[in-house]
């Protein structure tokens, strides 16, 4: 199980982290080759430089060299050679571009949501989980990418794979990783506060780890609280609510449950005011803060949402028996985060996939 | 040694001796503009001769119109601008400005042009995807009745997913109370799991 | 050079000054030379001097080119893209007032044409009145574009987001446009939090929206985008402007209402229900706006040489500023001679 | 009528803080007129460079001591001194501050203002009214810039993406504003400047005696007057985005942010070519001159400058590979980034060659050229390694393109210009620096440099992605960030010594003469340091090559031969020097 905790990670060399992907040896032939060269090239320069500085060095100040004539043998040489040099590297980064891109066509198709600060991943069968995705190991994995808000950039840097990912277009990345174990997603294009922690993980696990996930998601069969706690930790809701009163670019959770909201619809912070402040953020803004919060509709499911609204109880100690214990009843709600498909008469993913 | 003939050697190499003084005639001007109003004529009569249908250019009409601009501009530099007895310098800045206006437009072309290569969709905005799958389910729904949820998953979306499976939430979407023909707009925001293309915006 | 003043032209600039002989006012330099009045004084000759001011105008009309430039490109990325919408559009545009406008700047260049040969051949009447004539042009062409404008923000066509769309049509952001009856259906408060995000503001009029549509047969463009998914209620009373009914849409809250006939036969074309018609006309906006403001910028220079040229500062030994503002406008009327087919007529 | 210098004393004056009887020069452009005033109304281009200067250098500092504050924060996981949102301001204005206030006007605006008439043997620039509008444009703009930066400063990254720079809540417009200005000011150099070169140079300068500075200013001027425009108006629509919302970078609104990108980068990466080329033709003065000996390939190094101009235009995708742009465009844009290395590359086997049989003369300047060369080279390399589509794929956003960048345009740009000003200031300010705290900034700076930055390529292609507040997810990576940022300090320390060197020589430097090191340019052989106003007694008559050194005779380059502030050199013999010497201290006729 490869989980990258040290610089000299097994696999990783100086320069490039280890091979995660199936074509990530494509790009590092590349890279080695360029770097190789560039290096002798540079080393050569500066051999060129000393021995002149220190051959050449000025004597006296009276000294008048004599006048050196061009060569065009040297001119024209130094410009062919690198010429020659340069279509050879981006003839082959032309072609490992080309062969890395197109994704198989019996890739398994993963739709992933970019917004601030989060990454979002519904599965085929309508399954939705953030912070975290877990694929098939051996298995062509194509993710059809949008935002939300900003332009993100979604890179994978043992996979060798990065692409923007921009608000009402599609863009694609793809890859077939050959091992199992957790890889680190991080965001390259600059999305604002968070940036720098908006990251998620690839768990590539065994098909049959991989298929009892979806037809069981982490999560199921726990009591709306801590499912609510969950959402707190991965779906990005602490970047900016604690849960210890202390303010930062949203209200705290702490002390929030019964609080007035003079001038919303609901007047305090009630069940209906939690969901409304998920669902569409901008319809009451709390005194003292902004409109920054992004609409999480589409993005947590019922369960979800009432599990957050059951955690800030808990949080204030307003919890009702309902909150911490399992919920039984109420099937339009869905005891499993994550919705209705996620129920074992639904086939999951790979099966009918492919 | 001493270069007394390379002495006056920029002022002479740049212009054509005393060509920058040049006075254009009246009949010049005459004819110059003469030429630019009845162009502007043609150009406006054929585009109205297009749109009552009586000339149909097709393809061809914007080339032309920008031909004919391109006459006009060349009009214009050569005799009122005078470029045409100008010095070299100044054609060269002017046509210069135009070269590298046009790789700034081709540049550009060869991204918004063909960004489908590799990925059909990618060149296609998320709003017209969704608008075109709408669009299908809408002329479905005309003909089955609309509470049926399989009218929900759209052509587009099974290109995107293509293990949807049809969406149970579906059913208890707001859309299919209403109006037959409605369902079909509002479904994709109806049933966010159908895809997430509902959700970019704001 | 301690000496900013071209007026007076101390320093040793003399060698060379004989540059065109007939000179008509001299200073003496304290090298006890003549030098023309007009020669600054680190110019070696008035040829000199005339050459380097023009070429420094050709360079300066060169920046011109690709400030506009990067507008065209704009309009020519997003007429690729959506080409039906910009037919559509630019069918809302006045091409007489347009082609009247062309005709206006094309006699405008003419007669600076005239003013500069006024100059060239001494002719200080002709150098004047031409300049004035010129400087009447641009007036009645900004007159027009005025009336042009205030015609588009009547009928509610107005840049981006601000643009009134036909009820019914969905936004780019899935924002649902209400009509009258699905107003009524919401509640107050809906309508305030609206433009800040739509999507959500999507479901609930849809219902009420719903009621009043016709079976919508949606028809696909040769582009791949749809119009006219749902069509607006046929009833005359909810055709009014969604001036009244679009709440939350910037600016344009404050529209006056208009009286409906009007509004029915001119606010008709698929482009009110096309969810783009905002960029073209942000683009049709800025393009001739930032045109406009260079037809201002220029009647002012030229007003200002009409004012020297009356005291008989331009002769024909020295007429560089009317040669360079000249050039100018010639520049300002080559951008619109392809604005007007690509806006007008295309 | 002109003579020959004045027999010069046999030894150096023992005085050094007084001009010899006889020598003293007759006019000063630092000194005449007097006044604060007379500063700001001059329109002596010798003058407007010296602000300029002043200016830039008070920006460089500024944007340093951000950068420090930069690499202070990531000197260990987790907040360190700040927390995020003023992270994101401090780098976004380190990125600004830098490329627009700083290194676009760096080396044009003050060595090319000061020496561009110099060099050509005119009186002053085309238009010196116009050269100190665009200073007074340019300070506006820069108050536009402090404005937002009062108000909270930015917080897009200097490149203003859109959607993020059109929804954000902090002051992009003041600060868009700046750049629109700031624009102008630019493009108004370019254009004086392309014509003073066409129009303004002295009898016998003909294309081919121009020096190598002149050429690469030149090339710069056209990217300018061709590129700039474009940042204006793309500024401008990203203000009416902010206003009135006018969507055609919105996605929300139908627009398309990846248009954006082409416009800003239109812009964007022929300004590269702005803040690097006149590098090169400081290194192209500094290698002649240094190594008494022409600089080899004369013509390919000249036109390998007007090529990159233009290539130049034609290579901004390569930054967009990863944006979402059609494939197509980036195997096109790719091609042609790798046809512009190899321009960059001759340039640099030239330089090198030019020290081979020359008499290489180890002075602060050339200690500066070299380490240009050594980092130039890297800082090209890696240039070629993003530029293939593949590994970009890999690299592009993370700190190896930040590596890469700081390599070109600190390693380049800024090392360079700090050999020019070693190189020059004698000219500048009529005095010399101290040699032996001039060869340890040198030796300082190089080291911090390539502590600070090479560092970052490992960081870079091991994944760090840059913009980065904190590092949570590679807390692997913590020692390579400390080495990093322990190098800026070395680097600031370097910095610092120049900084002290420049304010000392102003108070105890000696008197320079007229040619300290044997150039050959004009400024050297004809003006006095400091020059007149007037630059020249009378114009020059060129009948030389910019770097035949083996027409000047006389005991010109030992830095000290003569307290005299004359140039001490001959020119092409007797008749020759005749009719063309100005020995500085003839009065006016």
């Amino acid at each position: 199980m490869y989980e990258r905790t040290r610089f000299w990670e097994e696999g990783a060399s100086f320069l490039l982290p280890p091979q995660g992907s199936t074509t990530a040896h494509e790009i590092d032939a590349v890279f080695w080759f360029i770097t190789i060269a560039s290096t002798i090239l540079t080393i050569l320069v500066t051999i060129a430089m000393v021995y002149f500085i220190v051959k050449y060095r000025r004597k006296s100040h009276a000294d008048r060299p004599v006048l050196v004539h061009e060569s065009k043998w040297l001119e024209v040489s130094w410009i062919v050679i690198p010429t020659l040099l340069v279509l050879v590297v981006f003839f082959w980064g032309f072609r490992a571009y080309v062969s890395t891109s197109i994704p198989p066509d019996d890739a398994y198709e993963i739709s992933v949501k970019g917004q601030k600060w989060l990454w979002t991943f519904e599965y085929p069968n309508g399954f939705v989980s953030s912070g975290e995705v877990v694929v098939p190991v051996g298995q062509p994995i194509r993710f059809t990418m949008t935002s939300q808000d900003v332009l993100h950039s979604f890179f994978v840097p043992e996979f060798r794979i990065k692409n923007d990912v921009i608000p009402n277009r599609y863009s694609t990345v793809w890859f077939e990783a050959p091992r199992e174990g957790i890889y680190q997603v991080v965001c390259t294009e600059y999305c604002g506060k968070d940036h720098s922690h908006m990251g998620a993980h690839i768990r590539v696990v065994s098909r049959s780890e991989f298929n009892d996930y979806l037809r069981n998601p982490p999560g199921a069969n726990l009591p709306p609280a801590e499912i609510g706690a969950q959402v707190w930790e991965t779906s990005g809701c602490r970047a900016c609510h604690s849960i210890d009163g202390s303010t930062s670019t949203g209200p705290s959770w702490q002390g929030d449950w019964g609080a007035a909201r003079p001038g919303s619809t609901q007047g305090t912070v009630n069940d209906e005011y939690i969901h409304q402040s998920i669902l569409e953020p901008g319809a009451y803004i709390t005194p003292g803060f902004q409109n920054v919060m992004p609409s999480f509709q589409g993005v947590l499911t019922d369960a979800q949402v009432n599990g957050v609204a059951a955690y800030i109880r808990v949080l204030n100690g307003a919890a009702t028996a309902a909150d911490t214990t399992m919920a039984e009843e109420a099937p339009e709600t869905g005891a499993v985060p994550g919705a209705g498909p996620a129920d074992p008469s639904q086939p999951a993913g790979l099966e009918t996939g492919n | 040694m001493a270069h007394t003939d390379d002495a006056h050697a920029p002022t002479h190499e740049e212009h054509t001796g005393h060509g920058a003084h040049h006075v254009n005639s009246r009949a010049l001007l005459l004819r110059t503009f003469g030429g630019l109003v009845g162009l502007t004529i043609l150009t406006v009569g054929l585009a109205f001769a297009e749109r009552a249908g009586v000339l149909p250019l097709g393809g061809l009409s914007v080339p032309v119109a920008l031909a004919i601009a391109g006459v006009k501009a060349t009009l214009v530099a050569l005799y009122f601008m005078g470029l045409k007895y100008d010095s070299r310098t100044n054609a060269l800045a002017f046509v210069g400005a135009i070269v590298f206006l046009a790789i700034f437009l081709s540049f550009t072309f060869l991204d918004t042009l063909f960004r489908d290569t590799f990925e059909p969709m990618s060149a296609v905005p998320v709003d017209v995807i969704r608008a075109e799958s709408a669009a299908l389910a809408a002329r479905d729904s005309l003909f089955d009745d609309a509470t049926n949820p399989a009218s929900l998953v759209t052509p587009t979306d099974t290109l995107l997913f293509p293990n949807a499976q049809t969406d149970p939430t579906g059913a208890a979407a707001p859309a299919p109370v209403a109006a037959p023909d409605a369902a079909a707009p509002v479904a994709p925001e109806a049933v966010p799991a159908a895809t997430d293309a509902g959700e970019v915006g704001g | 050079m301690a000496h900013p003043n071209p007026e007076d032209s101390h320093g040793d600039a003399a060698h060379g000054a004989h540059g065109d002989g007939h000179d008509d006012l001299y200073l003496v330099g304290h090298d006890g030379q003549l030098h023309p009045a007009y020669l600054q004084h680190h110019f070696v000759s008035a040829q000199q001097q005339f050459e380097a001011s023009k070429l420094g105008m050709w360079l300066f009309l060169v920046t011109e080119i690709l400030l506009f430039g990067g507008m065209f490109v704009a309009y020519s990325i997003y007429r690729a893209w959506y080409p039906s919408l910009f037919e559509d559009a630019s069918l809302q545009l006045n091409t007489t007032l347009g082609a009247l406008n062309t005709l206006v700047l094309l006699l405008s260049s003419l007669t600076v044409a005239w003013a500069i040969r006024g100059a060239q051949t001494d002719n200080r009447r002709v150098l004047f009145w031409n300049l004035i004539a010129t400087v009447a042009l641009a007036g009645t062409f900004m007159v027009v574009k005025y009336f042009e404008y205030e015609h588009k923000f009547h009928l509610g066509i107005f840049p981006g987001q601000s643009f009134e769309y036909a009820p019914g049509t969905t936004r780019v952001n899935g924002e649902l446009v209400e009509g009258t009856r699905a107003v009524a259906l919401l509640p107050a408060e809906e309508g305030a939090e609206h433009g800040a995000e739509g999507r959500d503001g999507g479901h609930e009029p849809t219902v009420g929206a719903v009621g009043q549509l016709q079976p919508a047969v949606p028809v696909e463009s040769h582009d791949g985008r749809t119009e006219a998914i749902v069509l607006p209620p046929d009833d005359p009373g909810a055709n009014l402007s969604p001036a009244e009914h679009v709440t939350g849409e910037g600016g344009t809250l404050g529209a006056e209402p208009h009286e409906a006939g009007e509004e029915h036969n001119e606010r008709e074309g698929p482009i009110f229900s096309d969810p783009r018609a905002g960029v073209f006309f942000s683009i049709y906006y800025v393009m001739t706006g930032i045109h406009g403001l260079h037809v201002i910028i220029g009647m002012i220079a030229i007003s200002i040489l009409a004012y020297r040229s009356r005291k008989g500062v331009y002769s024909s030994v020295y007429y560089t500023p009317v040669e360079n503002v000249g050039l100018y406008w010639h520049v300002v009327d080559i951008i619109w001679i392809f604005l007007f087919p690509l806006m007008y007529l295309i | 009528m002109a003579t020959l210098a004045a027999p010069r004393p046999a030894s150096a004056p023992a005085d050094t803080t007084r001009y010899p009887a006889g020598h003293e020069p007759v006019h000063n452009y630092l000194k005449e007129p007097k006044g604060i005033w007379s500063w700001l109304t001059t329109v002596d281009h010798k003058r407007i460079g010296i602000m300029y200067l002043i200016s830039v250098a008070t920006f460089f500092s500024l944007g340093g001591i951000l950068a420090l504050l930069v690499r202070l924060e990531l000197f260990s996981v987790g907040p360190t001194i700040m927390g995020a949102e003023a992270y994101n301001r401090v780098f976004t204005m380190h990125g600004v501050v830098m490329v627009f206030a700083f290194i676009i006007p760096s080396v044009m605006a003050t060595l090319g203002n000061f020496l561009l008439p110099l060099m050509i043997g005119a009186k002053d620039v085309a238009f010196p009214k116009l050269n100190l509008l665009s200073l007074y444009i340019y300070w506006g703009g820069m108050c536009f810039a402090i404005a937002s930066i009062y108000t909270g400063g930015v917080d897009t990254g200097w490149t203003f993406y859109t959607p993020y720079s059109s929804s954000t809540s902090t002051a992009v417009l003041a600060m868009g504003l700046g750049v629109f200005t700031a624009g102008f000011s630019s493009i108004l150099t370019g254009l004086n400047f392309i014509v003073t070169i066409h129009k303004m140079r002295a009898p016998g300068m003909t294309w081919n005696r121009l020096p190598l500075f002149l050429w690469s200013v030149y090339a710069t001027s056209i990217v300018q007057i061709l590129a700039t425009p474009v940042i204006g108006i793309t500024m401008l629509l990203l203000a009416l985005e902010r206003i009135l919302h006018i969507g055609i970078f919105d996605p929300a609104l139908g627009g398309d942010p990846v248009l954006f990108q082409h416009f800003f980068w239109f812009y964007s990466h022929p300004a590269v070519y702005i803040m690097i080329l006149p590098a090169f033709g400081i290194i192209s003065e500094l290698m002649g001159t240094f190594s008494r000996q022409r600089v080899y390939g004369y013509r390919a190094v000249a036109l390998s400058s007007v090529a990159i101009a233009l290539l130049g235009f034609m290579v901004w995708g390569h930054h967009m590979f990863t944006s979402g742009q059609s494939p197509v465009s980036s195997v096109v844009f790719s091609m042609i980034t790798f046809l512009i290395g190899i321009p960059s590359g001759i340039k640099v086997f030239n330089w090198v060659w030019t020290m081979y049989k020359g008499s290489v003369w180890l002075k602060t300047p050339m200690l500066y050229a070299l380490s240009f060369l050594f980092l130039f080279t890297i800082g090209g390399v890696t240039g070629v390694m993003v530029g293939a589509l593949a590994v970009d794929i890999h690299l592009h956003d993370t700190y190896f393109v930040v590596a890469h960048f700081h390599y070109v345009m600190m390693g380049g740009t800024v090392i360079a210009m700090l050999g020019g000003l070693y190189y020059w200031w004698p000219k500048m300010t009529g005095r010399l620096y101290n040699e032996r705290l001039g060869q340890i900034s040198a030796i300082l700076v190089f080291f911090g440099f390539n502590m600070t930055f090479l560092i970052q390529f490992v960081m870079g292609s091991q994944g760090m992605p840059r913009r980065y507040y904190d590092y949570p997810d590679m807390p692997w990576l913590e020692p390579l960030h400390r080495i990093s940022t322990i190098g800026s300090w070395i680097l600031a320390a370097g910095l610092l010594c120049t900084l002290i060197n420049g304010l000392w020589s102003l108070k105890r430097g000696k008197l320079a003469p007229g040619n300290p090191w044997g150039g050959a340019t004009l400024e050297w052989t004809h003006a006095t340091s400091p020059p007149d106003p007037h630059n020249f007694a009378r114009t020059p008559l060129v009948t030389h090559g910019p770097y035949d050194y083996e027409v000047l005779f006389g005991a010109g380059g030992d830095g000290h031969s003569s307290g005299a502030p004359v140039p001490n050199v001959e020119v092409g013999g007797p008749q020759e020097a005749e009719k063309s010497i100005d020995d500085g201290t003839r009065q006016p006729t």
